[in-house]
């Protein structure tokens, strides 16, 4: 077998295979350039493209995602970084009412072929400003594609489906999986946009997972396996388009269903998987619904209490469990 | 697009009346909406007819436009017809954006104008971005982002600015100052007198302050400004002060302005001054006249197919979310 | 009976009424001062209480907010207005990031009375920018209380409240609403936060509304009578608190639910309701639980575009009668 | 607080101490970081410490301050002791925020340093609301903005100087310009050379720019402007050139910056200065000396309390959302 890679080198290498690809591709962001990113994932780029299609910003991040909004109406596909995920937060009025909305306002005169790539997610003891999950922003945004891998091959292959887009999507990379090594993606990888994957099958419990909720998704259906609990593990991998197909075909070989959250509770995207479930999935269920996700607190920073706060195996399990014993 | 310094008294005349067009549909807009045919609402432009007609002809056909909700008369500028403009503010099958737009984000992207913006300063970026597109492309184009006074003092406004001018973008930045905001003249909160020309040296840009409804006065500085831009020499700034002849939106009587205030600018209307300027160069006044009723002609019959053009498919509602015309978000 | 009263007045009585028993109290906004507000909703302030506690700004969002979260942690009580809740992206990062976190990631060491007032929500073809609800982006985020009244004197009350809450309140005034009428808050009036009223009882199905859903579920409901179904009308007024004793107590009597929500489907706060039914409430359920919500599209201008994206009577009233023969 | 302009010898050693006690607490950081004893992340300030000092030193014990996750001077110079923030950083429970902080959200309250901001930018306008408060109510104090280089060029400074300048409020907006951003230099990205003094104008504010590894001249230049401030004259930007003698945050070596510029503010380093300036007041060595050996003596103390102090309460995890000291959601 080829040597694992990591989830942080897919990021540069899904960048990379584009921008060989296709020369309207270019980067923008915050020490993104000679420095390789803050977090390295667009090391090698700077070095490969050169500082035209590689390109540093002052901290503006209204104006970094909002110039990507313009030269994606004109002619390039940029890939702007937001270097974490709270900072969306910073530039929300071009994520959420610009960029998704002017294809449509326009009655579909102008398109938006543009991803937004941040580090997104906790469980590094980064405190409440650095460290959210913040997908299920996104996901209350019609317009936008919201893409968060779990692995990194998927890293490189929805990397090219997002920048082939010619949609806006929002790309979550998550911190706590950039040291995670997995196999790389093979030569012209590419995983459609809205296909869930399972990873697991199983009869008892479906468990659906995104991003960093998926390992640990994995790891709880491990651990009950010796129970003799057999549970499914999906990986959404993108919330819109949202596979909810795959959730309700799972569901109706399993009867039950675990969504896993590193959200909030409160206006998390389990919400929205749940309550489809409960409507067009009601007479699959023979147990309730339960979500397992964050509390509903900011991030706090000692890792302990970090710790207590966000989904764990453990609490997975233990959902899962109760589930299979109803 | 001129790009001589001494305009010609021909092109005056046509830009009289594009501006004459735009001032007839501003009043077609205003009196539909009193009508109850418009809903929503609106925010006209008349009085500020000079710096879209003054600009657009400075620039090339291919140059980039962003308008704010403000922007019927960038849109007309920039070769939207006064049908499709009104029949968007109507809600028609036929308008700009098939209705599903309105007053505030007129579009014409065949023509590069490229919308229309609601919140306050977030078009300005991308005319950046617009901007940096076309040097990456080698185009030559550039990109000019319209805005008023009062998105001056927002955020987007100061990142913008600086990196359109750490990059030297090729883009215009082109205030329509009126003294106003929706009710508060500008003056009460901002901490400059000319709050987009004397904000410039904190970007090394230059900067021009000068009579927005002077028609000539706009048309040279954008045509330098944009050479400027073409040679790769980064943006510039442009302040035009103006006036707004109706209220802020809707039914706003615009009464929180002194009356003398209103008559100087009154006295001082665009077109006024482009028929005075026409009369020193000895057009004669019937030509004008006749401009004028070319106007009055063209909108008259805008409002007429407006009104009989169809209501938008309520399909179309559920169309045009994604590139490829669909809006579902389950796959 | 006292004379009727609308909801756009009861915005500024119940803003006058703090005002005039607590000197700490004071308003910032765009307009809000001799301009009376741009939807007249502080009307009177400014000749009442002057220049010095009712304050006009620029358009600076990230200003108002920042400043009034700097005032309300030394000691003045601000009412910020947002002009259009789509605004609320403009100063996201003070909303999300750092108003609702400041307190709990200094270990209690703060805390931040504030309100941040706006206008929200469609119907009145503003188009894509200016018509969005967006309580379900407050909801997601923990820290905050979000109210959304829905009658005149609920106006008055939930305002008196949420300007005496020690926490940030985030409260959505319907532009939709505005015009309404009712009954004037009784002096001393004070809604409590995150006590649900039940507007209609009912014993087939329980409807949960907030705001402008509230007059639409009460019509669908009544439109039903007609047909012989007996649907239970629930108001939140709040999403945090959220009541869901309330919801689930409801639901126990009529074993079905429909949420009706103004904002998109996707990412929707009805999607947390109902998940928490289809989790805690499971066994309670004779039928699918229903989301009636907004298509997920941005908004469109023409009235019966916007129409064919918008809850309705008809469409919450066909959702109730299709579960009540479930 | 100081108010005198000559600042007395025994106060400039005492503020010697300060620094040398906020530089054995970031070399302490950095130790315990490379150890494993602090997660996350640190911003260390190591050079930067005369203007914590300066500053602090003169302003009054009820002026707030507002910092940025580069912190941990300005909590010490304004009261925190180098065990409270040392137990933070560890997430200890006896840490300023009782662990749920961490480096970058150092906050004493009750010394009126009101909290430390990891969002660029987003503390200013939170300053000039705590300046507004004291305004109103009539209180003389005022608040005090510390800020990075890199934060000139966000949105939100934009917008609340020109709040500040045109609501006139007693806030000092103080940038501790390092010459870089993370790894990137400043200049390669800023449109003036001095990134808050060169934007003074656009407020009509005005700027100081000056050497901040000079406590003494940080202390005047804040002293000034404070006193300005609370005379009803409004705000000041004050420009401190500084540098950070660690890198950017955690491991972070440094290596985009040229040696020679680092030897060269090395050389520069305000405590060599201070200890200069002390020297050519007549101080004999073993004076300073001892501060020296006082700060080492209280912060391998600190290290040593912060190490034996207990972890947070898991409940903690579920406290203190809602300021009646509860996290529930639901009704
Ligand atoms: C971010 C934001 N804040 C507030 C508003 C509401 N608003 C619409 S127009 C306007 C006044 C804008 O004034 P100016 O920029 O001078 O433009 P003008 O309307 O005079 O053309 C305001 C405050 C908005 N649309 N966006
Ligand atoms: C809005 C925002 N964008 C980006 C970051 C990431 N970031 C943290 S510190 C930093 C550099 C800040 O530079 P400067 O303001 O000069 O402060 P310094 O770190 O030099 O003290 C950046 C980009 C952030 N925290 N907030
Ligand atoms: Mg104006
Ligand atoms: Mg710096």
């Amino acid at each position: 077998m080829a040597e694992l890679t990591t989830y942080r080198e897919s990021v540069a290498e899904g960048i990379a295979r584009e921008m060989r690809r296709d020369p309207a591709v270019v980067c923008l962001g915050e020490d993104i350039g000679a420095a390789g990113g803050v977090f390295k994932t667009t090391v090698g780029l700077y070095e490969e493209f050169g500082p035209v299609r590689i390109r540093d910003t002052p901290i503006s991040e209204q104006a970094i995602v909002g110039a990507a909004m313009g030269a994606a109406m004109t002619g390039l596909r940029p890939v702007a970084e937001i270097m974490f995920s709270d900072f969306l937060a910073c530039c929300w009025d071009h994520v959420a009412n610009e960029i998704p909305k002017v294809r449509y306002m326009t009655g579909g005169q102008v398109t938006v072929p543009l991803v937004i790539r941040t580090a997104n997610g906790g469980g590094l003891g980064f405190g409440a400003q650095h460290s959210q999950a913040v997908e299920n922003w996104a996901f209350a945004v019609p317009g936008l594609k919201v893409v968060a891998p779990a692995t990194p091959s998927d890293v490189v292959g929805l990397m090219a489906a997002a920048i082939r887009s010619d949609d806006p999507v929002v790309f979550f990379e998550h911190k706590g999986l950039f040291a995670s090594k997995g196999p790389p993606a093979p030569p012209e990888h590419l995983v459609p946009l809205g296909q869930a994957a399972c990873l697991r099958t199983g009869t008892d419990v479906t468990l659906v997972a995104l991003a960093a909720t998926v390992p640990t998704a994995l790891a709880a259906a491990e651990r009950l396996t010796a129970e003799g609990v057999s549970a499914e593990v999906l990986d959404l991998r993108c919330l819109v388009p949202l596979d909810m197909r795959a959730v309700l075909e799972s569901v109706a070989r399993t009867s039950r269903l675990v969504v896993v959250e590193e959200n909030p509770y409160q206006g998390g995207w389990g919400g929205t998987v749940a309550s489809i479930v409960a409507d067009e999935g009601f007479e699959l269920l023979d147990a309730p619904i339960r979500r397992v996700a964050a509390a509903c607190v900011p991030l706090p920073f000692a890792d302990r209490l970090e710790d207590a706060v966000l989904p764990t195996v453990d609490t997975v399990a233990g959902a899962v469990r109760a589930l299979a014993a109803y | 697009m001129t790009t001589t310094a001494e305009t010609a008294t021909a092109e005056l005349l046509d830009w009289y009346e594009q501006m004459a067009v735009i001032r007839r549909t501003e009043q077609a807009a205003q009196d539909l909406f009193l009508a109850g045919l418009v809903k929503g609402t609106t925010h006209l432009a008349a009085g500020h007819e000079a710096v879209a007609v003054g600009a657009s002809t400075a620039l090339r056909d291919d140059d980039y436009v962003f308008a704010t909700y403000r922007g019927h008369h960038h849109a007309i500028a920039r070769g939207a017809t006064p049908e499709e403009c009104l029949a968007e503010l109507m809600s028609k099958a036929t308008g700009l954006c098939g209705g599903k737009g309105g007053s505030m984000h007129l579009t014409k992207a065949d023509r590069n104008m490229l919308g229309s913006y609601a919140i306050v300063g977030a078009h300005l970026p991308m005319a950046a971005g617009a901007a940096w597109s076309a040097v990456l492309r080698g185009s030559g184009q550039v990109a000019v982002a319209f805005f008023g006074d009062g998105a001056t003092n927002i955020g987007t406004f100061h990142e913008t600015l600086n990196l359109a001018a750490v990059w030297k973008l090729p883009v215009l930045f082109v205030c329509e100052n009126n003294l106003y905001m929706e009710y508060t003249p500008i003056g009460s909160v901002t901490a400059v007198p000319n709050p987009a020309a004397d904000r410039a040296a904190a970007y090394r840009l230059p900067a021009e302050l000068l009579d927005g409804n002077d028609v000539l006065a706009v048309h040279a500085a954008v045509a330098t400004a944009a050479q400027r831009a073409r040679a790769g020499d980064g943006p510039t700034i442009i302040e035009a002060r103006t006036y707004r002849q109706f209220g802020h939106s809707r039914t706003d009587p615009g009464k929180y302005r002194p009356e003398a205030e209103v008559a100087q600018w009154l006295a001082r209307d665009p077109l006024t001054l482009a028929r005075a300027a026409l009369a020193d160069r000895g057009v004669p006044e019937s030509d004008v006249d006749a401009a004028d009723q070319r106007a009055r002609a063209l909108v008259e019959a805008a409002v007429a197919a407006a009104k009989a053009a169809p209501e938008p498919d309520l399909a179309t509602a559920l169309t045009d979310v994604w590139a490829d015309g669909s809006a579902g978000w389950r796959s």
